[in-house]
């Protein structure tokens, strides 16, 4: 299953994804719907043999949050599967039935970005230390670390950066 | 778990400070006797924030941070990262820079390997092996510095090729290095053969058989030791292995002795194409002048490095510095499998285990949070849930704290 | 009077013992860094290791008893000086020979090991509880060959006195030659004994921290160091008394004898720990009772055997 | 008793006993701290023996910015040690907090949280440079004995 048939084959089952490949063994996608994807990473893993899990990249997009799965398969060819998750409900069902080894990216996205992953195992904070402050997610875009006191392990933006 | 059987367990807590770790890592392991039942791995004590800091940089300033992301593989980073810009740069790379990559990609690889070597015989008692080890690693660390400028954060990397030149008569010294470390290294490699003691300590311990390789997706020495041939230079081949054909080392023991077989026999190898890249290194500019402004765009890049597939994501927007920088070390993939590796076995295991795999905690600065449940009893998926809450509850971690909304 | 006391106190009694095992361990360390081509410590290094340790902080574990957290160590340095007494240094007789001195021996130098085991069962710590457990195991697997060992060539003798033994092999040279498979076992088990790698599973630095000796510092730290040395200056001058007891008529000349063969015994074991791995704590038990307990019978039945055949 | 002080002090002088610990470094300092140990550079011929447990050991040998995970262990390791003690920060990360100390998880070099008493900068730290500052560190054991620390 190299790359072109990669792409027949998700483009054929998945219009909307708009398969495309910019070089020799990557595939990129686009953004989807959390329903839409889910399907489309079963679909992956499952028909097309996409059974490693390599990663998944956090982005911030303005005011959602993008979240990209890497897989690849035995050909090593890597497929860019990608939801968009509105800030407001960041809710995403886990993968890790699916692919074990990205279960520890989504506790990631936990941390990180807020994003609600349901379904992963129950555990302590991470990868932010345990006296992290809750409901801030330094990898958005509106988080600063200059506001960030460090001795004290608080988050102050000054009073007209939230009025604004 | 009947209540009885759960007191009688210790559980060790080995690290963040521990003399076998040489990095902070922490693992709580249930023991059963001598047994280890249950491993829990907490790392991230290295999570420093570097993708964090890496926006707020332009892009020469990022190179130094991925420079630093790990000191052992930190010309795996680099290059891994360079190749990432070029792409989206569409920046023609001369064949010279290529070829010096590939020189200091390979003697980085020995240097790793001779490391870890000398950690594993240190982790199961063997300190004159620990010793004989990093007595011959400093001769590749002498050439780096010659190469580089230092040690250990040689910096040769930068958008476009090298900043640093090969001369003849540093060559010439790169050969003689190498055939001083070949038949040391043909000296450990029979010794890890006949060697009795050792034998017994590294045989038959921290398997992964090849479907576990797959399931948790390990890579590196870790997947070739399982059999599978997981090799970047080969599969994708990139820079100077598009011209210099590397022949795959695997080997079938699945576990910590097949490790040490395999990353021996990959110093042999590269050995061999550091040769061969010093006979055919081409003449001509050594790098091209790199744009300020990155076009839009964004790109996955992959390296092997000493411990496995580096992959590096960069996205920009058309500014001077990156929209978002995303790093996956080699280490973090073998974590994954890591408690499974360790249930089954001694604790006088545990170490030798951990290091089996090369663990690299600054690359990763994740943690891995999988309790491996080791007692096979039916219980439902509620059961499982309050038994863990009860569990870290009992140590102080309110897991409640995490909102996961339950479907 | 005056003579034995400065028998007992000075020459080959305490004062000697201690200087005698700082040499030991120096040339020890020295040797072994030497092998792995280091450049190793300098002579004063074990003086200067118990002075510093003498001037540190002692830190006693909340929940140890102190009494004994005070008292094993000494308790365990007292027990290898009394058993130094009994084996003959100056000459070929020891300060106090009386028969049965090398059962009392023997069980003198098992006191270490306890003090050792209740020192880390007594400081309640997870790490010092595993070396304190592993150092008993490790006690059950060495401890019978040991004994067979030492006790064939005394049977082959006639006498339980050390002195005596080697009264009589001074007097046959020859039947020394039948106790070598018994000086081969005595080696490697007086060599995990003394808890020295391949052996040494009960304080593995990189697995278990520190063993049983995790809690201690200060002087206590000090005093179970001085027992590690001295109890491997005794040691090595038992396997010397019954194993190799070459002696000529001159005193002198046998002290200079004694320290060659400790030393040569040193090198030997030092040899042991720079060329092998530490062996897990199951795979020594299977080392000691599948090889060398098997070993030592069979020396101990030899040595009866002839004991009877010859009429000795 | 005058000589026995000074007795202690040449053995504080001539054995001091290290526990390395890594507070949040890329472990090319680490790296380094070991290499010192090893045939081309052995500090065990100052003496310097690396141990396990901060009972047993004097000097701290600490590499890293203090990252906010490993801060209060690196305290809970430093209360263990017995008096007297000695830390050392090696590596530029260890000294100031070094190219990390904008990163958000990272509280900056070692003295925000336990008294250091020799800096060691350099990134990646040199053993030569480790080995001058053992030197110069056994040279400030007499002050301190001299002002009866």
């Amino acid at each position: 299953m190299n790359t072109e048939e990669t792409i027949l084959a998700l483009n054929k089952h998945f219009p909307a994804l708009e398969a495309v490949s910019n070089r020799p063994l990557r595939v990129f996608t686009a953004f989807a719907e959390p329903k839409a994807f889910e399907e489309t990473l079963r679909y992956a893993n499952l028909t097309l043999g996409y059974h490693k899990g390599k990663h998944i990249i956090g982005t911030d997009e303005g005011e959602n949050i993008g979240l990209s799965y890497i897989i690849s398969n035995d050909e090593d060819v890597l497929l860019v599967l990608r939801e968009r998750v509105p800030k407001s409900a960041p809710h995403v069902h886990s993968m890790g039935e699916l692919y074990p080894s990205l279960m520890l990216h989504e506790r990631e996205m936990v941390d990180l970005f807020g994003v609600q992953v349901s379904g992963l195992p129950e555990g302590p904070r991470y990868p932010l230390p345990d006296c992290w402050p809750d409901g801030e997610y330094p990898m958005r875009k509106e988080w600063n670390p200059a506001y960030f006191n460090k001795q004290t392990v608080t988050y102050e933006p000054p009073k007209q950066e939230d009025a604004k | 778990m009947s209540d009885y059987r759960e007191k009688n367990k210790v559980v060790v807590q080995i690290g963040p400070q521990h003399p076998s770790l040489k990095e902070p890592g922490s693992f709580k392991i249930t023991l059963d006797g001598e047994k280890v039942e249950r491993a829990v791995i907490e790392i991230g004590y290295n999570h420093r924030g570097i993708e964090k800091a890496c926006e707020s940089r332009n892009y020469i300033q990022a190179l130094y941070i991925i420079e630093r992301v790990c000191g052992i593989c930190s010309h795996a980073h680099t290059s891994c990262f360079c190749q990432a810009f070029e792409e989206i740069a569409g920046l023609e790379v001369p064949r010279r820079a290529h070829y010096i990559r590939g020189i200091v990609g390979e003697l980085e690889r020995l240097h790793s390997h001779l490391l870890w070597l000398g950690v594993a015989s240190h982790e199961i008692g063997f300190d004159t092996l620990f010793m004989y080890t990093w007595r011959d690693r400093e001769l590749v660390l002498d050439l780096l510095a010659r190469i580089g400028g230092n040690r250990v954060n040689y910096g040769v990397n930068t958008y476009g090729g090298v900043r640093r030149d090969l001369e003849p008569e540093l060559m010439q010294d790169i050969l003689t290095v190498c055939d001083l470390l070949e038949e040391k290294l043909k000296y450990y490699a029979d010794l890890a053969l006949t060697e009795t003691t050792l034998i017994a300590r590294l045989r038959g311990i921290g398997t992964l058989l090849p479907e576990d390789v797959r399931k948790y997706s390990a890579v590196g020495p870790v997947a070739r030791a399982a059999g599978i041939m997981d090799d970047v230079r080969i599969t994708e081949p990139y820079g100077v292995f598009r011209e210099i054909a590397v022949n795959g080392i695997t080997d079938d023991h699945c576990d910590v002795y097949g490790r040490t077989l395999v990353r021996v026999k990959e110093m042999l190898e590269a050995i061999r194409l550091i040769r061969i890249m010093v006979k055919e290194i081409p003449d001509g500019p050594i790098s091209v002048r790199p744009p300020r402004k990155l076009p839009v765009g964004e790109s996955l890049s992959r390296v092997e490095a000493p411990r496995g597939e580096d992959i590096h994501y960069i996205r920009s927007n058309g500014g001077e510095s990156p929209d978002r920088v995303r790093v996956r070390a080699p280490s973090e993939a073998n974590w994954h499998g890591m408690s499974h590796m360790l249930e089954g076995f001694q604790l006088a295991d545990v170490p030798i285990i951990i290091a089996a795999i090369d663990p690299c905690y600054s690359c990763t600065d994740r943690a891995i949070h999988l309790i491996g449940d080791g007692i096979n009893q039916l219980t439902d998926w509620a059961q499982i849930r309050a038994l863990s809450i009860e569990q870290y509850k009992a140590r102080g971690i309110d897991p409640g704290s995490i909102k996961i909304r339950e479907f | 009077m005056l003579l034995s006391i400065f028998k007992v106190l000075v020459f080959p009694g305490l004062l000697f013992l201690g200087t005698y095992s700082f040499l030991l361990e120096f040339i020890d360390r020295k040797v072994y860094a030497r092998m792995q081509n280091r450049k190793g410590p300098p002579w004063y290094q074990p003086m200067a290791d118990m002075l510093k340790l003498i001037g540190k902080k002692v830190i006693v574990p909340r929940n140890a008893q102190k009494f004994v957290f005070a008292a094993l160590p000494t308790v365990s340095l007292a027990a290898v000086c009394a058993a130094f007494l009994c084996i003959p240094v100056f000459g070929s007789t020891a300060i106090t020979a009386y028969s049965g001195d090398l059962v009392a021996v023997l069980y003198l130098l098992t006191i270490p090991t306890l003090c050792h085991f209740l020192a880390g069962y007594n400081s309640h710590e997870v790490y010092s509880t595993i070396g304190a457990f592993r150092t008993l195991t490790q006690m059950f697997a060495y401890e019978v060959p040991l004994f067979l060992a030492f006790l064939s060539p005394a049977i082959l003798a006639g006498s339980w006195s050390i002195s005596g033994i080697a009264a009589f092999y001074m007097a046959h040279p020859l039947y020394t030659l039948i106790n070598i498979p018994a000086f081969l076992v005595s080696l490697l088990a007086s060599q995990s004994k003394l808890e020295r790698s391949p052996f040494d599973a009960p304080e593995a630095e990189t697995e278990i921290v520190g063993g049983a000796l995790v809690e201690y510092s200060g002087r206590y730290l000090a005093f179970f160091r001085a027992t590690a040395i001295t109890e491997l200056t005794a040691m090595a001058s038992v396997l010397a008394a019954l194993f190799l007891p070459f002696f000529t008529g001159s005193v002198w000349l046998d002290f200079a004898l004694y320290l060659v063969k400790t030393f040569s015994i040193v090198l030997v074991m030092v040899l042991l720990r720079a060329t092998m791995a530490r062996i897990r704590i199951d795979q020594t038990l299977k080392f000691f009772w599948s090889i060398l307990t098997p070993i030592a019978m069979a020396q101990m039945i030899l040595n009866l055997l002839l004991r009877g055949g010859l009429g000795l | 008793m005058g000589l026995f002080d000074k007795a202690i002090a040449w053995g504080e002088k001539n054995s001091p006993w290290i526990i390395h610990f890594n507070a949040g470094a890329c472990n090319g300092c680490d790296i380094e701290v070991v290499d010192a140990l090893t045939p081309q550079y052995d500090l065990e011929r100052l003496g310097i023996l690396q141990q396990g447990s901060p009972k047993h050991a004097d000097v701290l040998v600490c590499t890293g910015a203090v990252t906010l995970q490993t801060r209060d262990r690196l305290k809970q390791i430093y209360d263990q040690m017995s008096t007297p003690k000695f830390v050392i920060a090696v590596g530029t990360c260890a000294c100031t907090g070094g190219i990390f100390d904008s990163c958000y998880c990272v509280t900056g070099g070692i003295d925000t949280v336990v008294p250091v008493d020799a800096y060691i900068p350099g990134c990646a730290v040199r053993p030569e440079a480790i080995i001058d500052a053992v030197g110069k560190l056994l040279a400030t054991f007499d002050q301190k004995e001299a002002k009866g620390k």
